[in-house]
This record gives structure tokens, C-alpha cells and sequence, in this order.
């Protein structure tokens, strides 16, 4: 009779449980219990009176489907895969997530995608958003200097906790570029028979043939399955935790709206260019630290120790306790920089108009409107490390990539 | 009564709604439809369906949009906007103590999975279900049968419209808690199953936890007599299973027989359509004409050694393949056994059977259909007449109004379900059986025979009380007052009083304000006039902040009577005194004093 | 000839530049220039080239108009002052902000409030809210037990930056209330002629007038002077750092509106109960952190370290890099509390989703489904101070103030 | 010409719109009015009112809301929902070139105040202005005038419509910059003032700076005559000037003489209102009649000594009693010699004169109006009546469309400025006033001298030039390119060209444009191919990309010209080239081609 700890994942298994006779196929064994696949297509987990028969079977593997290649004729669209829920896909008897790129599986939904592009799929990094660290923008950065020179398009697929932080980076980093970059995810993973992520992708690819020469967001404008935003990366935020439309424009109205298989571009941007540039360093050494009350000087010394610079989300128009003035001077004055943002993330920050504002402005603390802290990292993290110190502040205050917002009509919130 | 085969075996899937909130959100089991919607398109997954599986690729094919009527029950969860809350708890404890009362093993953890579904019934494209329990039997006073397993799960969605390729959808009842629980075959005859049904909807209702609709029981019966196991699908009424059971005995057997007879012609061939639009020209059919105006083209096929197989006496070969043609979208089909007919006349049936080159036992098709289609077509009229020829039946069907089935899907496959990742694996654990152990439910002949019997009620009111899901406010109100009269406040009163304002007076209510009478020791008279004025739209706080329940003490009584002359009628005299007063009256007070006056 | 540096504010002057000779008032000097306000009204920063005459004058002092007192005649308000814009004028010569609370400058504009309501004034602080801190949430409290013991409603006026804070600290610090309990801010001060101040003040004595018996703040629905939200304490958040209608409910729609003199309460609410009873203590060493890509594990690191529970920003569902699982573990395991959040502000965190989500939870990490930043660190610093820790981590993740929504509608996004 | 008196005294403030975008936004200095608005009141604050000022406290005792029409070039500042921004360079630097234009002595340190405003013509019930200089001079060819202040402002709210208690603006003309420039009331006469404002504007429109549009130059006049300063708001004609004054300064003298005669008579009383609504039973006249239909009172007081000042000749005093009471919303005055009128016979008058015992010289005043308002209107009128009599008529007065002027307020003091802390202090700093030096602009005879003289055109090309705001893109491309060409393309092709299609190309268009075309080396004819696809709606974008404006060389010509038969006039062949080949030619190669071909 073989014993439990023989069994292993993928064996067929016969065995008696509180006096019934059941079948199925082994899917983990975890102390005493053994997780079984019934026939009838439920997984149980219990501990076995006796298991009668027991045959390894290798049915149950954990595929690592990536098939990159191309597909279709017409405009080259590269198709850069990082990782992230839309190109996940579920083992159906584990329920274990696992990656899997084909293209084919997409373009087979929108056909026509197959006569209009040529599509390239490019595995780049499998790893989940949250792990996305400042080298690895660096490192994608070069990846699309590459591809543009081939590609009139890129879509980077992209796990949608980090989106906008990688989009603002990219944006930062790309001193030129000669192609639209459109960052595609989904919030319901493609195994799901309701996944998002078949339409923002045939978003996304559409997007990318236009003449958008800036890094964009590809994502549901609604909970139906209607139409897709393009949003500007340095202006959107991840606004809902789980829901299809998350991604909103903060301050501006979209870019872009695609559907019907029809693009119409909405809003402002800049044109595609001549070439591809991009600068190659990033200075790690800058974070962002969120106020709240109660928080101890030391709670912001001991951040700015290892920084270089930092972002703060301070409350209203950007204020903290006064208590840290002298901190926040002291900082300044030994040449790192501090930019003030604020945790309403909507509406400008604007030291001018209260006291503590204007303590703060003597404390050499930086602000610049409304730009969101999740790009103010990001363009910090890019012009510490490619620019002169003397030049940071005036940097961070002007605006390069639509991150800073003149006005900000009514409706924008 | 009919005679079944010896062979014959019946299982069934009883489906019954627990009366609790939703299954994996915090909205309630009841709501109603609000102006917004939203739309929704599903894709199959390439790892799910197998390759031969063509009514779902055809379903994804067709290009559907699911519109969802957002209900006031329903939150993020349903719009599948938001992950699964954790499971909701008395669910959960209804369904293992329905799996303690048929004595079915209870898993020690519990592994939420989910159930592929891409017609837009469920919104995320997949049901939630988990096996609570396994084995166990079920009896009843005449039969009984074991039970295979006792799952917990989200009902669907409620479709409300077809219109198109549009689909509505309510989502007032997707994600309500569906106890189901399934026997074994061993089940003999149409009779044994209605019982056992009945069995498992009793004891719900016997522990006050089967929800209250039409809906809330709903039945799939698994049928067998020697040629594979059919599941037919949604039986509404208990009583229509003999019925249903009936018609689909005599569907098998005509269908053996015809596979009989054409296997000794020799059995058939291939069908392979060809079109040939200039054969019926000049024909009067309006079905015909229509067709050609359509678009559409006369594809014709020999059907070798069919003739008389496809609708004569019993034989109905032609329904199947119409059937079948149904689920991918195709309707126009026509054949030599119902012809001549729809305008077709014998010389052109004679036609087209000349131009086929008929031979003797022959029988031909007719499908009015593109040339386009045509593939797809011949696929599914091979696949089915193979099947048949084979003569596995098993597939699943469903149960039509006039007691018919249909065919809707193959049986569904394993294949279809995976974990619900999004929900941790839930332990039964020692504390939680114990919670339950004292609540498992009872026969309903038992309930009613304990209720009545610990309470001193009528059988007649105890049943009435399950039947209206009061036995907890019932048995609660019992500790603290006489229970015969709470029982009629409940069983004869309260009914009395929806029925004249035509209200539903919700049961908290009544609980509340019956509850107060008694802490207040007001007496029988305060809890009608409590009960009336629930009827009449009042909350229980306003009803108990206004002291409109304290009855007059007799000095208000003899003040009131000095406005009243007749005096004959008691309860008359009751009823001016409190429409006048506004408060409750004690009649025998009255009936003291009007005596006291006559003296 | 009086010489500059002999020159105070409020002095009249007469003196000469480029050849002019300027009259006015003194306003302040500063290195060479002088302020002057001129007969036209406007203020000149000037470099006198001679001064001709100079009085002192007196005329110009810093106003500090604090009225407390008593005024009308009905059901007793009390409106407790902390500070803020609402309570703040400006000195029309020197365009500083200096405190104001007259009452009556309020009841004057909204005259049936006299008839309605006694409003008794009672300044409490006077601070700019970004400089609040957890020991006077206690003290706040302790004011409100007092107060409720003679009046029939609370008004707090306080300054919006870290209203939604107060407002979590007190519903949390209130173990019971008899009365309720409404805080109101402005976002354009009372010196303003467009001030939002009266309407949100008149809305905040209507909505203290009511049985609604939880933390409530008192703010414009939208940029119109029309309507009134009464907002949960615990699920509102300034959402924009400069509007009218910066306030909104997150996940839920508003408890109340006010518009023409009238309450209408649309959302469900507790009563207000029979007495007023508080916690009287808090800890302070607890606190936000927000993650973002390239955070180092020192960041986490040195922030726990002064800290007995610490609430996370996270992205998403509520994840950060899995470089953190260890550090985490490590702080849970030593019996504090690590509860995570979502910096999507909108939606639940969820840690069963995706597998950071469930290496979070094996480190020990709680979540407590849409429980907002703000909210939770309130909580925190509540509970850690009056449970003992092994009941931390379940009583943040149960609802007792509405500040964890059961269920979130299509519309409260 | 009227002979104004020796003491007059005229003052101008020129109100100057600054072509750029707005004052503390990044808005537009042009825009449409959207669908949307939003509404608003506003409260004057205790502190900075006079107690005096009853026609402030009126304003707000009046409840008005103001609604705002959103515009496409307003945004979160404009509906005062966010603090202003920085201001714009291009604004502050016109003013500061306005300053050194006059020789004004420019401030080291820019301070922005706010000016109270409750009108609702500033949504945040302010105007945002600072004084950027003082002193300077003004000359005009006869005239000149001393400067005291140049200010840059915010202009206020476009007020689009006032219906009841609500007063309906436009957001579009909100914050854009104003120059505000005051001269000393150092003028004698209203020709000089004339002289002067035109002088004033003309300047900023030589510098190519002024806003085109019918609302760009507004003026405000002082005028006192020894009876103090009385301030005319809302001059927008130039040349009414003259006309306006001389109302004014007859409208004074008169009252000075009325004044004389009241005095002599000796004086007046307060008058002091009683309600007799039983005077007039009986009347045939609709307007008491209507009144008393309305709940109002009839008020009678008597103005002791008035009898012929009100409404007799020149005497005008009902009317300033009049327009006082209009401030505070009061309309139903009446009075002693107007009556007969109105319906009101004769013998009603009487009626009245007797019941209030008239003297010989005395008058009465008729208010129809509530009795609660009887305090209101006393203190207006007798408040009224004291200035006049202390011969003080300081005060502001508002420009009618017939030239006169009616009461509108007291003259503003400065308690309703204090600073807008939302902008720091501008520091004038050495650099910005270098980068203006050279931009400082001449008058507009040596401007148009200038031109013409540096790009050798006609003066009459140099004057449309710069009516046109087209100087400095002429002096632009006239560095790349023979200048009489540009200005034939600037002065008379661009016109041309947007008359024929009704329509205005943005000036940036062409100058992107043109300058393609120079930078290309594609001469005139495709210059003027460029403005004749910019004035079908073309974008330059487009029209570049397209190589349009390349001009067909020889060969292409031949060509061209072998589908032309008739070619007889050179400039119609060039046309049918152009058409046919969407490209410009150059005439003189055709003329010779055609003649080569001729030969």
C-alpha cells in the first residue's frame, strides 16, 4: 500500500475517505492532507483512511507557455512583455497563476488586427508589477531604443500596480522618441472568460499606430466592455484597487478613446519624433514619504538619510507640522532636494498661500503644481542622476512631459 | 401508472435557495432592478473547452454582449468589479446542517472552485461552487437514496430579455446562496424521486432557512436507461418529474428502435450537402421563396437508409438534428419524412428526390442555409447521427413547458472547473460543528409534530408557522408569553391583516413590536392593534414612541363610553373606542362596565 | 528727520521717492525697503529716498478677535474651535491671516439660526490642523464628553488639511455619543467675500440639530453655493487640495445634504446614543508608509523600528516588493501590527488575490477590505492603546464604525 | 465748443486689455462660453465695509446669486477653486513698457492686493491689481497730462444678463490683464482728455500689445468743477467724452443753483415718511392702484423748500432722490412737481398738499413702498439731500447711453484693498527691466514713421500693420526675406484671402507658414498658395507635409501646360495649373514659356 509522503503532485491516485472510495489526481500533498482533483471536477482536501492505489502520471505540470514570434502582415507593432495579470493564465486544476504570452490567443479574437499589423512579442521580464525596481526602467528604456528601430509601435504589457510609475519613468527617461509607447494591463486576468485585457490590448495596438509620441495607458474607460482610454502616463493614476475602469486622468481628460476598432484622439499630445533617445542613468536615492499626524521628526530623518531626494505627500495645498522646518532646511541647504506634493492627488500643491506653506518655501522646500508624487519620484529618480545638482530644482518645477498641468479645467475632477 | 425499464436509473439535483445574503458579498437575497446597466462581452480560454466542443466556440463565435441590470442587491462583487468577500457564514451553516441531517460526511476544508459558464448567466464567465459533504443518505416515508454530494453555491444571474445579440440579465438573484444536493442513480421510478425531491425541500423549510419564491427550489433529474445518462435541466415543479420522465423513456426507446432499424438497412453515410439554388425554381412554397430572397441557398443531402426514421409514428431523428443544427444557429431544416408540406409539393419532393438519385429506403435533407455554413453544418448533423447510431444518448437536455426535453450541451465536463483562488480554503472546524449541532434540521412531519406538541399548538398552526418562516420569531416570543397566543397573533391575525391592507409586513417588525407589548405587559388587545398599524405603513418606532399600544385602563374606558349610545355590540363598541382614543381596548373591560351601566 | 531704522508699523509716514513725496501707513521694514500702505489702498515695498515725517500711530495692531459667548435662543449648539481657515480673517492692511470667531458674523447672515439654535462659541485651539497631533484628539474628546452633557449637538470648526483624520480619531476615541458630532472647514477663508465658510457652517449647525450619532464633516457637495454633504468621518477624504468640493466619500454616498434650510438625510447611520463616553488614551508610535518601486528594506527598516503598528500604502490590492516579506515577518512575529491599505484610495484591499497578497499574509500582515490610510492609522493609535495586543489585529479588521464598507455600489466610484 | 468752468478739473483712468494670455492663469485672453455653469453668492465681511456704505450691505442684503458660464479659456482659477498662479511675464512686461513709454518711475518690489468687489463681477469677490508705477507724463500733440499711477489688473466678469435676484456672467473676459493708467485731473477740457486717452492706447498698440475687440479700451473720467470729484465709470467711446462731460458739468451747475435757491429759502427738514393708503380711495390712477394691489404703503412726507427744485427747467433733484433709492432696490417715488401725472389728478394733489399742511414753498414726496422699508428709504434720501446741500457731489457715477450719468455708489475708499497673499512680492529685477529696454514702445505717428522708414513700405502699409497686430511678424520674416513682400502678403493677400472665405487665420499660421516657404526658397507664389489653403481651413502642419507650397518647376509647366489651350491670359493659365496640380507656378516662367511657344 503506498504510503502518503510517496505520493506526489500529478499521480493518480484510488484511496478511502471516511469509508468511501474516491478517485482522482494528486495535486499537493501539505502535512496530513492530500489535495485531490475529483472526477467530478472538484478539488477536495482530506486526509486519506488508506490509499489504495497510487500511479505517477505527469498530467499535471506547471506550463511556461511563452511563445514569442510574430503574426500577421502590415504595420510592425512590437509587443514588449514584462509580466503582470493580463498575461496570466490560470492552471485549471491548481488554480496556480502562470505566464503565458500568445499572441495568437488575442489576435484571434480581433481578426482584423492580423491584416492591418504585424506583431512582434517580445518576452522582456515576468515579474509582477510590485517587484518592478528603477534599474529595470533603465533596462526597458534600452529595450525600446532597440525596437524602435524596427517597430512604429510598442506595447508594453504591464501589471497594473506599477503602471503609472513605470509609464512616468519611461516618459522621463526617453529624451526622444520616434514611436508611440502605449503600456497595456488588465484587472481581471486573461483566463477569466470576463478578462479586460483582450480589449485593452486591441486598444493598446491600435493606439500604437497612431502619430502619440509619449508614453500612454491603454485601459477600460467603464465597467462595460465599451470603450478604452488612452491616458497620459506622467497624469494617470491606478484609482480603484479591483476595478476595470482604475485608471483615471488626474486633472485633464483623456488622450485618446478607441472603440469599435476606431482611435479617435481626444485631447493634446505630443507627435511622435525623428528618433529614439534615452538617458541611461537613474539615481535610486530619492522615495516618497506620505505626512500624517503624529509622525516624529525622526521618522523623517532617518528617510532622508539615505536619500538624495524626496518626495513628500503632504496634506491640502502641501503642508506638514511645522516641527520639521528646520529638518527640511537643513536637507536642503546640504544640496539634496526636497519637492512637496499632495496626498489629496488631485489639485495643485501651492506653498504661496498659507504660513506653513511659506515657512516651508524658506526651508528651500520645492514644489511644482500638480504634478502627482508617483511621477515626481519618477522624474526625480531621472534628473538627479542626469543632470547637475545646481539644476534639480528648476528641473523638477518645469514642465517636460505634460507631468505639470497649466490649468485644470472644471470638469477634470 | 407507466412502466419503467427494469434498467432504469434516476438521480437528482435539488437546488434550493437559502434564505441568507448573498454568498460571497454583503448585499441581501432580495432587491429590485435600478435604472443602470452595463455591458459585458465573454471569451472562452483555449485551456478550458475541448477541441470538439463547438456549441461553446460557436457561443463565443456569435459575438454576444451581455447587458447586466444592476439590482439594489447587488454591489462591485456581482458587476465582478471587485474580488469575493469571505464566504457568508449562515450559508455555510445551512449547508452542513442539511449535510448533518441526511448524515453526509462533512469535508474538514472546504475548496471553493469555479464552474466555466460563458452564457453570460454569471459575470465573471464562471459559477462559484464548493463540495461541502459527501454520502449520506435521504429518507423518505416510501423511498430513498443516497446522496453523491452536498455543494454550496452562487445562483445565477436571472435572464430577463433575449433581443438579438444581446442578452439581459438581472443581478438581483446571481450570487444567492444555492444549496445543492445531489443522490445517486439509484433512484427507480419518476414517483421515488418526487418524494426524495420533496424530502430534501422539507427540511430546509423545516429549519426556517429555504428562501420564500417560486424560485427557491429548482431540480435537474439525471435519467438512465441503458443508452447513457441524460441530465435534463431545470424542473421547476416537483410534481411535473413523472411526466417529464415519461416523455423522455418513450424519446430513448423510439430512438433505439429507429437506431435498430437502420442498422439493418445497413446503416447510413456521411451527409455532405450540395447546393443547387435552380431546382425548386417555380415553386410555390413561401418558405422556400423567403429563403432564396434571404439570401440563403438549397443545400440538399442524401440521408442513406433514413426514410421513415426521421418523423413517422414514434420516430423523431428529424428533431434531433434539428435540435442539434439549433445550437449553432441553424434553423432551416427540412426533410423527405414531413414531405410534402410548407408549400413543397409531391411533385417537387419527387424532384428532389430524383435528382439525388434516391434509393429505396433512402431519405434526404433539405437546409436552407449560406453555402458558407455549410461545413459547420455537416459537422454537427455527422456528429449527432453518430452518436445516436452509437446509442449513447447521454447529453444534457432541457425541460420544456409542454413536458418535452431538448438538447442544449453535451454533458459538461471536469474540465470546466478550477479553484477560486481569490478565496482562501475554509476550515470546518470543531467550534463551528458544534455551533450547528443543535440545529439540524428535522423531518417537516417532526417539526410540526414538535412544534405543536412543545408549544401546545395545533398541528394545522405549527405547520402554518414553518410554512411562513416564523417558527424562530415564534419560539422566541413563546419564552416570554403564552404561546397559543402568539400563535394566533401570527398564524391568524397577522395573515388577516396583510391580506385586508394588502401588505407584507416585514417579520422583524412584528417581532419587534410583539415583543414590546409583552415587555410592557399590555396584553392581547395592544398586540392586534400593534399589528394593525404595522398594515398601515407605521415603523415600529414610531408605533412605540407614540404609546399608541398602551390600552385604556378603565376609567378612559368609562369616559369614552359616555359618547357611544349602542352598546349592544361589544366589539363594535371596541372598535369606536379605539378609532377614537387611538389606543388598544380590552373588549371583556368593556363588556364588564357596559353590563355595570345596564344594571 | 526720523531715520528708517526708528520707523514702526502702524507709524504714518510722509516721505520722499524719486523725487515723489508719498504719504501712508507703515506696514514693516525690512532691510532697506519699507512697506507702506498708501492713501489709494495700495501697499508699496519701497526704498525711501528721504523721510519727511513719521507718528506713531498705533493704527495698525494684529487683531485678535476671539468672541466667545453665547448667542439665540433655542436647542444649545456647541461649536468648538481648533483653528483653520474657517475661523480665519485676513488684516486688510497687511493681508495677514489672524483667528476670528464671532459668531454672530455667521448667525448675522443666516438669521432663523438665532430662533432655531442658542450656539454657544467655545475656543478650544487655535492651530493650523497640519500641526495637530494624536495627544490633542484626546483632549478634543475629552472637551466633547464635556460639552455633550449640555448641548444637544457638536460643531467643530477645523481646518481641512488633516480634517478626515480628526474626524477617524474622534469616531474611534468615542466609545459612545449622545450627541452628534459634525466638523467643518472652509476652503476659501471668511475674509474672502467668496467664502465657502457660511454655507458649510450653516449646514453643520443644521446636520448637529439631527439624531445622526456618529463623526460627521460638513462641506460643499459642489462648487456651487447650493448644497450641503454631510460625510462620514471615516470614509471621507480631501480629495482635491484646493476645491470647494474637495471632500467626497469614498466607496459610499454621502450620509446627508443640506440645501435651503433643510437637512435630508439620504444614507443610513448609527443614533446618537444615551451618553457620552471616550478612550483616554492613544499611542502615538504608529504610522503611515507609503511604498513605492526602488523603496530599500532600510526605508522599512528604520521606520518600524519607532513604531508598534505601522499602516501601509500599497499598490493595487494591497502589495509591495516581495523583498519586504522577510522584514515583515520578522515585526509581526515580535507582536506588532502591520496593516496593509492601497494607495488606489478607492476599492478593497485584498491579499487573497495574487501571491504577494498571500506571502503577505503568511509575514503576518492584516488587511481590513476597503479600510481607508487615514482611517486605519486613527484606529491604530485607538486600539493599540486600549486592547491588549493579542486583540489588535481583530479588532482592526472589524467594522464598528462604518470605516469598513460591507459593500460598494457602481456609483461610489 | 462749451466753455467749461476755470477750476475744472479732468482726470482719465485708461483701462487697457493686454493681448495675452490671462493675468494669473494659463488661460486664453480669448474664448466661447461652454454649456455648463456653476453659481454663487458672496458676503462682504465685517471688517471691510464702512458702516456707511448702505448700498454694500444693501448688495448682500439682497441675496443675489451670480451664475458663472464656464468658458473654454477659464479654468479652476477663474471659479475660485484654486489659488492663482504666477503671473504672466507677458502681461507684466507690456506694463512695465508702458511705464518706461511714459517715463513712469517703475516700483523695485510688485505687490498684487485684491480690491474688494461684491457685484459678482469677480468670482472671488475681489479684483486682483497692483501699482507697478508712479508718475510720468503724457504728451499729445496740443495736450499733456501728468501720470499718478500705472496698475495691472484682472478685468472682471462679461455680464451677460440680470433676471430677478440672479445676475448671470461669463467667465471668458474674467483675468484678462488690464493696464490701468491714472493721470493727475490735470486736464482743462474734455478735448484734451480725449487727446490724451487716445494718446495712451495708441501707445500699447504700437507695441503691438493691444487686445483687438470692441471692449479693449475703457475709460473711467474724473471731472470735478469745485464741488469734488465725481468719477465716471464705463466710458467704452472715446469721443463721447466731450458730450459726457458737458452733461456732467451742466448736471452740477444746476444743482448748485437749486442748492442756492433751497438755501436762501432757508433750507430743508428730514423728511420723514407716513403711511396714508386711505389718501387716494378713490383714484383713477394704475399706478397706486396697481401698488396697493401689491401690499405696498402709501408714504407721504413733506420736503420743506423743494417746491420747484425737483422737476422744474434745469432743477433735476426728484431724480438724484431717485437714483439713490434705485441702489437700494426702492423704485415708487413721487413727488410735488411732476403731479399731475401718473393718473394722480389735480385735485388728488391737493387732496395730499392739504392733508400734509404744505407751506407756500414746500413739496412732498410720494413713496410707494412697504412700510418696513420707510426707515431705508428716509435715511437714502435725507442722506442724499444733506450731500447735496453741503454742495459735495463727490461721488461715482455710471456713463448712460445718452451721454449722461447716473449715481451708482459713494467713491470706493482704500479699506476695500488689502493683499493677495496667494502671490508673493514680484521683484522688478534688473534683468527684466534690460529685456524691455529695447521694447519700449514710440507713439504711434513714430512707429508708423519707423517702419516704413526701416522696411521701406508706404506709411499707410506700416499703419494696417500695426491696426492689423501684425508688426512684429512682419519684422520677423523681414529679416529672412525682401520686407515689401511680406508686407504685399501681410497687408494685402491675408486679407484678401480671409474676406473672400469669411473667415481669421490664426497670425502664428501664417508666420509658420510664410517662414516655410522662405526657409524652402519657394518664393511669392507660394506664399500666397500658403494663405489661400490657410484660408480653406488648412492646418500648417498639413499643408507642409503635403509639399503643396513647392512651386512646379519648368518642366513640370510644359507639362501642365499642354492640356491648356487657350493662353491668352497668364495669370487664369497659372490658376488652372494650380488647380490642376494642387501646387503653386510662378507667372513669369509661364508668360515666357507661352511666348517661347508662341514664337
Amino acid at each position: 500500500m503506498p504510503e502518503i509522503d510517496k505520493i506526489h503532485e500529478g499521480s493518480v491516485i484510488t484511496f478511502k475517505w471516511r469509508g468511501r472510495e474516491l478517485k482522482g489526481i494528486v495535486l499537493g500533498v501539505k502535512d496530513k492532507y492530500v489535495s485531490v482533483k475529483l472526477e467530478s471536477g472538484y478539488n477536495i482536501m482530506v486526509v486519506p483512511d488508506k490509499i489504495i492505489y497510487a500511479r505517477e502520471n505527469g498530467q499535471i505540470e506547471t506550463k511556461q507557455r511563452e511563445t514569442p514570434g510574430e503574426s500577421g502582415k502590415g504595420r510592425e507593432i512590437s509587443i514588449i512583455s514584462t509580466g503582470g495579470t493580463i498575461v496570466s493564465k490560470v492552471d485549471y486544476k491548481t488554480g496556480a497563476v502562470f505566464p503565458s504570452l500568445d499572441i495568437r490567443e488575442i489576435t484571434s479574437k480581433f481578426q482584423y488586427l492580423e491584416r492591418q499589423f504585424r506583431l512582434n512579442t517580445i518576452p522582456f521580464l515576468n515579474i509582477l508589477s510590485e517587484n518592478m525596481e528603477p534599474e529595470q526602467w533603465v533596462e526597458l528604456a534600452r529595450k525600446i531604443r532597440e525596437e524602435s528601430k524596427k517597430s512604429e509601435g510598442i506595447v508594453i504589457s504591464h501589471g497594473t500596480d506599477t503602471m503609472t510609475y513605470t509609464a512616468s519613468a519611461l516618459s522621463f527617461l526617453l529624451k526622444e522618441q520616434s514611436v508611440p509607447i502605449i503600456m497595456v494591463g488588465s484587472q481581471r486576468s486573461s483566463d477569466r472568460p470576463s478578462t479586460d485585457s483582450y480589449l485593452n490590448m486591441e486598444g493598446a495596438i491600435n493606439f500604437a499606430s497612431t502619430d502619440f509620441g509619449e508614453v500612454g495607458i491603454s485601459m477600460h474607460s467603464s465597467i462595460s466592455d465599451a470603450g478604452i482610454y488612452l491616458l497620459r502616463g506622467v497624469r494617470a493614476r491606478k484609482m480603484h484597487s479591483s476595478r476595470r475602469d482604475a485608471f483615471r486622468p488626474i486633472g485633464e481628460k483623456p488622450v485618446g478613446y478607441f472603440q469599435d476598432g476606431l482611435v479617435n484622439m481626444t485631447g493634446k499630445y505630443r507627435k511622435k519624433g525623428e528618433r529614439t533617445e534615452i538617458f541611461e542613468k537613474i539615481e535610486k536615492r530619492a522615495g516618497i514619504l506620505y505626512f500624517y499626524p503624529g509622525m516624529e521628526i525622526d521618522d523623517m530623518a532617518s528617510f532622508m538619510e539615505r536619500k538624495m531626494g524626496i518626495v513628500i505627500m503632504g496634506t491640502g495645498l502641501g503642508h506638514i507640522s511645522t516641527k520639521f522646518i528646520d529638518l527640511l532646511k537643513e536637507y536642503t541647504d546640504s544640496g539634496r532636494l526636497a519637492v512637496m506634493t499632495t496626498q489629496c492627488i488631485n489639485g495643485p500643491s501651492d506653498l504661496n498661500v498659507y504660513s506653513t506653506g511659506r515657512q516651508l518655501i524658506k526651508a528651500g522646500v520645492t514644489w511644482a503644481g500638480n504634478l502627482l508624487p508617483e511621477a515626481a519620484v519618477a522624474k526625480m529618480m531621472v534628473v538627479m542622476a542626469n543632470y547637475p545638482d545646481f539644476e534639480w530644482s528648476r528641473r523638477m518645477v518645469s514642465n517636460v512631459r505634460g507631468e505639470i498641468l497649466e490649468r485644470e479645467e472644471l470638469e477634470a475632477f | 401508472m407507466v412502466k419503467f425499464p427494469e434498467n432504469t436509473k434516476i438521480g437528482l439535483e435539488v437546488h434550493l435557495q437559502v434564505n441568507a445574503g448573498k454568498l460571497f458579498c454583503g448585499c441581501e437575497g432580495e432587491g429590485m432592478d435600478r435604472e443602470r446597466s452595463f455591458q459585458r462581452t465573454l471569451h472562452s480560454s483555449s485551456g478550458e473547452t475541448g477541441s470538439s466542443d463547438i456549441s461553446t466556440m460557436y457561443e463565443e463565435s456569435r459575438n454576444r454582449t451581455f447587458k447586466y441590470i444592476v439590482s439594489t442587491n447587488s454591489c462591485l462583487v456581482e458587476a465582478d468589479e471587485e474580488p469575493p468577500h469571505k464566504i457568508n457564514e449562515m450559508a455555510l451553516n445551512a449547508s452542513l446542517m442539511m449535510a448533518r441531517a441526511f448524515n453526509s460526511e462533512i469535508l474538514d476544508r472546504v475548496v471553493v472552485m469555479r464552474k466555466v459558464v460563458i452564457d453570460g448567466s454569471n459575470t465573471g464567465g464562471f459559477q462559484r461552487t464548493s463540495l461541502i459533504a459527501m454520502g449520506g443518505e435521504i429518507k423518505g416515508d416510501t423511498y430513498s437514496s443516497k446522496i453523491s454530494a452536498i455543494c454550496l453555491e452562487e445562483d445565477a444571474c436571472r435572464k430577463i430579455e433575449e433581443r438579438g445579440n444581446e442578452v439581459v440579465y438581472s443581478l438581483d438573484r446571481l450570487g444567492v446562496p444555492l444549496i445543492e444536493i445531489s443522490t445517486e442513480p439509484d433512484i427507480k421510478n419518476p414517483e421515488g424521486a418526487v418524494e426524495i425531491a420533496r424530502e430534501i425541500g422539507n427540511r430546509l423549510l423545516s429549519a426556517g432557512l429555504l428562501k420564500k419564491g417560486a424560485d427557491s427550489i429548482r431540480q435537474d433529474v439525471n435519467f438512465s436507461m441503458g443508452y447513457g445518462r441524460v441530465e435534463i435541466k431545470g424542473v421547476s415543479k416537483l410534481t411535473t418529474i413523472p411526466d417529464i420522465l415519461e416523455r423522455e423513456m418513450e424519446r430513448q426507446k423510439s430512438l433505439a428502435e429507429a437506431v435498430g432499424i437502420w442498422k439493418e438497412r445497413g446503416g447510413t453515410e456521411n451527409v455532405i450537402f450540395e447546393a443547387n439554388n435552380a431546382i425548386l425554381n417555380g415553386t410555390g412554397s413561401r418558405l422556400i421563396l423567403k429563403s432564396v430572397e434571404n439570401g440563403k441557398d438549397i443545400l440538399l443531402s442524401i440521408l442513406k437508409n433514413g426514410r421513415g426514421l426521421l418523423k413517422n409514428g414514434n420516430f423523431r431523428i428529424g428533431r434531433e438534428i434539428a435540435d442539434a443544427l439549433k445550437q449553432i444557429g441553424i434553423t432551416g431544416i427540412l426533410h423527405y419524412d414531413e414531405l410534402p408540406a410548407y408549400g413543397i409539393t409531391q411533385e417537387e419532393k419527387d424532384r428532389i428526390a430524383n435528382y439525388l438519385n434516391l434509393g429505396e429506403g433512402d431519405s434526404f435533407l433539405i437546409l436552407l442555409e449560406e453555402s458558407a455554413e455549410k461545413e459547420r453544418a455537416e459537422r454537427v448533423i455527422n456528429d449527432r447521427i453518430s452518436k445516436i447510431m452509437s446509442l449513447n444518448f447521454s447529453e444534457t437536455r432541457a425541460a420544456m413547458d409542454d413536458f418535452s426535453t431538448r438538447y442544449m450541451r453535451p454533458l459538461s465536463g471536469s474540465s470546466r472547473m478550477y479553484p477560486e483562488t481569490d478565496i482562501s480554503v475554509i476550515e470546518i472546524n470543531e467550534s463551528r460543528l458544534r455551533e450547528i449541532e443543535g440545529r439540524v434540521p428535522l423531518r417537516l412531519e417532526e417539526m410540526v409534530e414538535k412544534i405543536s406538541r412543545e408549544y401546545s399548538i395545533s398541528k394545522q398552526d405549527a405547520s402554518t408557522l414553518i410554512w411562513n418562516g416564523m417558527t424562530e420569531i415564534f419560539m422566541r416570543l413563546s419564552e416570554k408569553y403564552d404561546s397559543r397566543a402568539i400563535c394566533r397573533e401570527l398564524v391568524q391575525k397577522l395573515p388577516d391583516a396583510e391580506r385586508k391592507k394588502n401588505v407584507k409586513i416585514p417579520a422583524e417588525y412584528v417581532e419587534d413590536t410583539l415583543n414590546y407589548c409583552i415587555e410592557k405587559n399590555y396584553g392581547r388587545y395592544s398586540m392586534e392593534r400593534a399589528i394593525d398599524l404595522l398594515s398601515e405603513g407605521k415603523l415600529p418606532e414610531e408605533i412605540k414612541s407614540e404609546e399608541n399600544l398602551k390600552p385604556l385602563d378603565e376609567n378612559e374606558i368609562i369616559e369614552a363610553l359616555k359618547n357611544i349610545k349602542d352598546t349592544k355590540n361589544i366589539s363594535l363598541v371596541a372598535k369606536q373606542i379605539t378609532e377614537m382614543k387611538g389606543r388598544p381596548v380590552d373588549t371583556s373591560i368593556i363588556a364588564r362596565l357596559v353590563k355595570v351601566e345596564k344594571r
